[in-house]
């Protein structure tokens, strides 16, 4: 098992898009970390250049102690599992998972051993004999798993192979993928845009935007404490509240006056040594804010919608235009049109400047 | 009676020009392939006032295949200009009427040099019974290099050794790049060009093809002599250009034209060409003979017969045109068109002699003229004859067992054709 | 499932009331799309087929014999003789020494430039269409200028040969061996374009991420063209290699041409024309006509046997 | 379309690669470079020897052998009569007769390959096979019969006999090229469409109508290379009325000396409409060529 380090990669298409700019980013041996962002940020580059699909324009990359920038994917030790799985239509699935050792020359026994034993594990016994024309997807990409798997390469590398299946199938494919890794312990690189897979994949995740790593962290970090604007309104659903705001003084003003919040000195001294220009966001996650019925909170407001969510309830406020979403227990009874206040928790909430879009504190 | 060959595809076309039905006067029309002498015909026949005439000139390599064609969906030309071998064939299919008797009231027959009228129109051989009249004689004539001759203190020789040593000093001389150059294809495409040319050195050197009498050949064409006269022309044909074994008519008029070569023997239908400056940058250094013999004398017989189609639908115009064109003083006009005519008395006739410098040869070199046999097999029986001895000719085969199996497969083919031998005269 | 084709994203047209009984118009449809073309194969095909194989019983002769419809039966006479003759076998074996090294020659030739095509380069589109224009030229002209390329002591090829690098000149039309390969070296430049047109057809078919895919798997060069290239592209080879075979089975005009069917180059269609038009012998030509067809029926059934097996086997 | 974008990155690997383009080019192109500059050379020039190559260095081109072809030949190399060439009124022929029976055939072909790709046919293959051995019989033998049978149906030397025989001798190659591509289109679009409510005509023309067009330009390609350069059934069942330039072409050879110049410059003039036509379409001849042989 290998630790991957990419060093300032930078991938510029012939074209002239930067589809990749400047990334630096380390996965320790055995860790599953996932590249997640929109489609177009870059992360399927990222990965394809770190299996030598493509070759990147300048840095570095390490599998193990290895610089591997100029060696073909075949050295690399990595395995490469794609998301339309790529399966040789011509063969059966247990010729496409044993396509790799043959390709090394392997001994036929000791080929059928391994296979059996993957074909074991992914449950796949039953369809060895197929063709990928004739079987499920699930099938299909279990068996793409499979040919990635027998090799017990240094690093797994998958782009977005979940991504074909229906839910129910993806959801256990996802128990499964994790146990899978974790048992082998490969360092594994994983590609996303569903962010629901890299908070239950990833033991840490590194979000991306037009070329950019806005940030890597473990799922808490990223949910809690996300560093820039982009990681706050992509992770967690609903959404991060994102609410313009000024320092005046020691509290935060909103646009209407509707919202003021009182910060802690220390807290406000911070922010304003730290703030680029007078333009500052709240950042503060629906659960961080609670409802209460008088006027005493940080503001007031009236209810827009309210959703029953079966554990919770989603309720929507009216702030200057945006909607302020917060959950709440299932059992709170605010209608429609009741007048509320909304208190936010200070310790949970972030605060980034407008211009820069990094987080302040 | 003797075929010139194109090089092309023998794939029949249709170039008949149908014929405008005029008011009273009947209409004729004469199908040939085309050359010179189809254009002087065309020419000649604008003289004839009893029927309008249209002459067709089409590309020889579908000059044998179109006639057939036409035949078998019963129509054509009233008047087709067959080849000699081609009478076997005709009337076999009884495509062409009987002209014996026609003949002896319309035509002087006594002035024709007698194996003209044999050989272009008696079926079968020594039977009696005429389909066809002489429309062109034709015969070879030797055409060589003056200056070369003058250079080498040559002149034209009688006999075909003292021709090979001639065609020895050229090839070796640095005068001339070759000797003796010809048309030695026997291929397929090529049709009789090989076998004309080597036929009459076989003659020459008293061998046969065959024996008319008895249709035998296995003994008659695998003979000494012929094996002498097929060796003979192994030399002959080494002291030509390298790989000349599929030359045709075009390349031998190249290479005499171009220079490359410094003798020939050749149709006197081509001479017209080789004397033209324009088209032949050597025309003023050719000069024409009588080609040599050996032992005996024979030449290749050439031209060929017109005949009147069985499906004509006036027998009678036609038959009138053909007295007119066989009569002395249209034969005369003829001649001026540089055609050629089978009659002795044109042949001596002072028009013919000074149309062109080399027709006194051609009167003295057509009374030496011989030809195949001319029946229906000759098509499968010319294709033996070439391909094997293209073989032998170019040193891919001995030349004893090519004619054996000529002679071997000849014999089959008659056998099978005349079980019972010849057919009753 | 790469979507170059057809993007899934289609808008989809807006609904409109179709034909109710649709499986009605399914089977009427299909045969309204097929009906002219097999009435029109019928009509033109159909006549001569008979009437040959009807006139390949017969003795008839076209030249002498009054009409066709009272043709003397004789049975397989014309089939026993053919297959008997000595002569009529040294066509098929010379046939076969002309097609089976052309159309190698050819798949190894074409395959083997669209191997070499098969990447990107400067000029790349100009020059896999002007490659191909041999193809277009006239066989009688091809045939035409290559005797004219190949004349011993004129053309321009022993010119190369003798002149310029010193060797004997090679007797390319006249030599009953070399004849043969002149007629091959000349149908492999027509008709090597055919095949590398269709080479290069199926290698830019296979879809680009399963070599990415055999890359990673560490698989060799020679490996991924045994494995992967060959087994997807070889069935569309095999459709090229089929219709090249017909033709170079039935190849007259170049023969007629280039070595005017002479020594060593008489193939079957050279014999089956000259028996037809020379002898005018249609009873037997049809017979020698109809075994050749059974011949290449039959290599043509093993092809698309083998084509079909390839796909048969996806279950 | 995918391309291996191996690039060569090694030097040598880049020489050998454009050496070996080079040889390939030179054996294929140099017939045609021959042929292109023979038909600008006058008689003597042709057939020299050293070989002239270069025109203007080696030899001054002229237009005399087109002036032939085109305005007007002399027909008799001894004579100095000339007569107006019939090669021009027979292009045209062949441009209608070959391109009227390549639309025909593609048309006609890629509805019966629709039909044997979509719908369950009885006994398609030994039908498809059948539709292929019609081409397998050597021309020489069907040419009597059909020369008989247009003989019979009035049909020689029209415009619809010639034209209706070669749509036949081009359909078996549009059938088998279409069906593969048809094939390899997937069927779920225009099941879509007539889930939708469309008919399957209408699912046809919306949907696998533009998707076919390509190949059936490509297919074009090759129906009329056939068509176009056919000179058996030509020369014997139209040589009167309709004769496309193939005959011609036979008979310009000449008798006595071969006529190189003109030969060259009538093949010229009579390769170019295919050659632009190739060049026009030569974007869909990859895409179209596939038989829908190699699955995806």
């Amino acid at each position: 098992m290998a630790e991957v380090r990419i060093e300032n990669l930078v991938k510029v298409f012939p074209n002239g898009t930067r589809a990749v700019n400047d990334v630096s980013l380390a996965a320790p041996d055995g860790e599953f970390l996932v590249l997640l962002g929109p489609s177009g940020c870059g992360k399927t580059t990222t990965l394809r250049c770190v299996a030598g699909l493509e070759r990147q324009t300048s840095g570095d990359i390490y599998i193990g102690e290895r610089v591997v920038n100029d060696l073909p994917p075949g050295e690399r030790d990595i395995a490469f599992v794609f998301q339309f799985y790529a399966l040789y239509p011509h063969l059966s699935a247990y010729d496409n998972i044993a396509f790799p050792l043959r390709a090394v020359g392997v001994a036929a026994d000791e080929i059928d051993r391994r296979v059996m034993r993957v074909a074991e594990t992914l449950r796949i016994k039953h369809v060895l004999r197929k063709r990928p024309r004739s079987m499920s997807s699930g099938e299909q990409q279990r068996v793409a798993l499979g040919r990635a798997v027998i090799r017990r390469p240094q690093v797994f590398l998958m782009d977005e192979p979940l991504t074909n299946l229906d839910a129910a199938l993806r959801s256990d494919m996802r128990v499964e993928l994790k146990h899978l890794q974790r048992e082998l312990g490969v360092t594994t690189l994983y590609v996303t845009h569903d962010q629901t897979e890299a908070m239950t994949m990833g033991e840490r995740i590194a979000v991306m935007q037009l070329g950019d790593l806005q940030q890597v962290g473990t799922p808490l970090e990223v949910y809690q404490y996300p560093a820039t604007l982009f990681v706050a309104s992509f992770i967690g659903d609903p959404p991060m509240n994102l609410i313009p705001v000024t320092l005046e003084g020691d509290a935060l003003q909103g646009a209407s006056g509707h919202l003021s919040l009182a910060l802690a000195p220390d807290v406000a001294g911070a922010i304003r040594q730290k703030q680029s220009g007078p333009g500052l966001v709240l950042g503060v996650r629906a659960e961080d804010i609670t409802l209460s019925g008088g006027d005493e909170g940080d503001m007031r407001g009236e209810v827009t919608t309210r959703e029953p969510l079966g554990d919770q309830a989603l309720y929507s406020v009216g702030l200057d235009g945006q909607f302020i979403q917060i959950t709440t227990a299932p059992t709170t009874r605010f209608g429609v049109g009741d007048a509320i206040s909304l208190s936010i928790d200070r310790s949970r909430m972030r605060v980034f400047d407008a211009a820069t879009e990094r987080a302040l504190v | 009676m003797k075929r010139s060959v194109l090089l092309l595809v023998a794939i029949l076309m249709l170039v008949t020009a149908i014929p405008v039905a005029a008011q009273e006067k009947p209409s004729l029309s004469i199908i040939w392939f085309e050359w010179p002498p189809c254009n002087a015909l065309a020419e000649l026949v604008k003289s004839y006032e009893e029927a309008d005439i249209t002459v067709t000139c089409i590309p020889w390599g579908q000059w044998h295949d179109q006639i057939f064609t036409d035949f078998a969906a019963r129509g054509g030309a009233d008047l087709p200009v067959l080849d000699s071998q081609f009478i076997g064939e005709a009337v076999a299919g009884n495509h062409i009427i009987e002209l014996t008797d026609w003949m002896q009231e319309n035509m002087d027959v006594e002035t024709y040099v007698p194996a003209a009228l044999t050989y272009y129109g008696e079926y079968p051989l020594g039977s009696g019974h005429y389909y066809g009249v002489p429309m062109i004689a034709d015969v070879m004539v030797l055409v060589y290099r003056t200056d070369l001759f003058e250079a080498a203190g040559f002149e034209p020789a009688a006999t075909w050794t003292e021709t090979l040593e001639q065609a020895k000093f050229f090839k070796e001389s640095d005068l001339v790049e070759n000797g003796w150059t010809w048309f030695w294809c026997g291929a397929p495409a090529c049709g009789d060009q090989l076998q004309v040319a080597v036929n009459q050195i076989i003659w020459s050197w008293g061998g046969e093809l065959w024996d008319p009498e008895t249709y035998a050949v296995e003994g008659v064409i695998n003979s000494p002599e012929n094996a002498a006269a097929l060796e003979f022309s192994r030399e002959l044909y080494l002291t030509g250009p390298e790989g000349a074994g599929n030359f045709t008519y075009n390349e031998v008029v190249d290479g005499m034209c171009n220079g490359t070569a410094a003798m020939t023997a050749i149709w006197v239908g081509f001479a017209a060409s080789l004397v033209n400056p324009e088209s032949c940058p050597q025309a003023e250094n050719l000069g024409f003979a009588v080609p040599p013999g050996e032992t005996e004398h024979y030449l290749s017989l050439g031209g060929q017969p017109i005949s009147v189609s069985a499906y004509s639908q006036n027998e009678e115009a036609a038959l009138e045109f053909m007295k007119w064109l066989q009569s002395y003083d249209i034969q005369i006009e003829w001649v001026k068109l540089l055609g050629y005519s089978a009659r002795t008395d044109v042949l001596a006739s002072e028009e013919f002699q000074s149309a062109a410098p080399y027709n006194p040869i051609f009167a003295e070199a057509y009374q030496l003229v011989k030809d195949f046999w001319n029946l229906p097999e000759y098509q499968r029986m010319l294709e033996l004859q070439g391909e094997y001895m293209n073989l032998a000719v170019t040193g891919q085969m001995d030349v004893q067992e090519a004619l054996d199996l000529i002679a071997e497969e000849h014999q089959a083919i008659i056998d099978e054709a005349y079980p019972d031998g010849p057919p009753a005269q | 499932m790469t979507t170059q084709s057809i993007t899934p994203e289609t808008t989809r047209p807006a609904a409109k009331p179709g034909l109710r009984l649709r499986w009605l118009s399914d089977r009427l449809l299909a045969g309204t799309f097929l009906a002219p073309t097999l009435l029109l194969l019928l009509f033109i095909t159909i006549f001569p087929l008979i009437w040959s194989l009807y006139l390949s019983f017969t003795s008839y002769n076209v030249n002498s014999d009054p009409s066709w419809l009272e043709a003397k039966w004789v049975g397989v006479d014309n089939y026993v003789y053919m297959l008997t003759t000595p002569r009529v076998w040294e066509r098929f074996i010379e046939s076969a020494t002309f097609v089976v090294p052309t159309v190698t020659l050819e798949f190894l030739l074409g395959f083997g430039i669209a191997l070499l095509f098969n990447r990107e380069f400067k000029g790349r589109g100009l020059i896999t269409t002007v490659i191909l224009i041999p193809m277009m030229v006239a066989p009688l002209v091809a045939g035409l200028f290559w005797r004219f390329m190949f004349q011993a002591d004129i053309g321009i090829v022993n010119y190369l040969i003798h002149d310029v690098l010193g060797f004997q000149p090679v007797f390319w039309l006249t030599d009953r061996t070399s004849a043969m390969i002149s007629l091959i070296i000349v149908d492999t430049w027509q008709w090597t374009p055919f095949i590398f047109l269709i080479s290069l057809a199926g290698l830019t078919a296979v879809p680009k991420y399963l070599y990415e895919a055999a890359d990673v798997d560490r698989a060799s060069t020679w490996f991924k063209f045994r494995h992967i290239t060959l087994p997807l592209v070889w069935p569309l080879l095999l459709i090229g290699i089929i219709f090249r075979l017909m033709d170079a089975y039935k190849l007259f005009e170049l023969a007629w041409v280039l070595t005017s069917g002479g020594p060593g180059t008489r193939v079957l269609p050279v014999h089956l024309y000259k028996i037809a038009f020379g002898d005018f012998a249609t009873g037997r030509a049809s017979a020698l006509g109809y075994i050749m067809l059974v011949v290449i029926i039959a290599l043509a059934n093993l092809l698309v046997r083998a084509i079909n097996r390839s796909r048969a086997a996806e279950v | 379309m995918n391309v291996q974008n191996r690039q060569t990155r090694s030097l040598l690997g880049r020489i050998l690669f454009w050496i070996a383009t080079a040889l390939i080019l030179v054996f294929f192109l140099f017939p045609i470079y021959w042929i292109l500059i023979t038909a600008f050379k006058d008689r003597p020039d042709i057939t020299q020897l050293p070989p002239r190559f270069v025109p203007w260095v080696d030899f001054q081109p002229t237009t005399f052998n087109f002036h032939e072809i085109l305005i007007e030949m002399e027909v008799s190399q001894f004579g100095t009569a000339t007569e107006q060439s019939p090669f021009l009124g027979q292009l045209f022929n062949s441009v209608i007769i070959s391109g009227t029976a390549t639309v025909v055939a593609v048309i006609l072909g890629t509805l019966a390959a629709y039909a044997f790709s979509r719908f369950r046919i009885k006994g398609e293959g030994d039908l498809l096979f059948f539709i292929l051995s019609t081409r397998m019989l050597p021309p020489v033998v069907t040419v009597i019969p059909l020369f008989l049978m247009f003989t019979e149906l009035g049909m020689r030397n029209t415009f619809h006999g010639i034209t209706l025989l070669y749509i036949t001798m081009g359909l078996p190659f549009v059938v088998w090229m279409m069906k593969g591509f048809f094939d390899e289109v997937p069927h779920e679009f225009e099941e879509a469409a007539m889930i939708d409510g469309y008919s399957r005509l209408e699912a046809i023309w919306r949907i696998v109508i533009p998707e076919v067009i390509p190949p059936m330009l490509a297919t074009a390609v090759f129906v009329l290379i056939t068509a176009w350069n056919e000179f058996v059934f030509v020369q014997l069942l139209n040589p009167l009325g309709y004769t496309t330039v193939t005959p011609f072409l036979y008979a310009v050879v000449g008798y006595g000396r071969t006529e190189w110049g003109r030969v060259a410059a009538t093949t010229v003039v009579f390769v170019s409409p295919i050659v632009i036509f190739t060049f026009l379409v030569r974007k869909y001849l990859l895409r179209g060529v596939t038989f829908g042989a190699v699955r995806r």
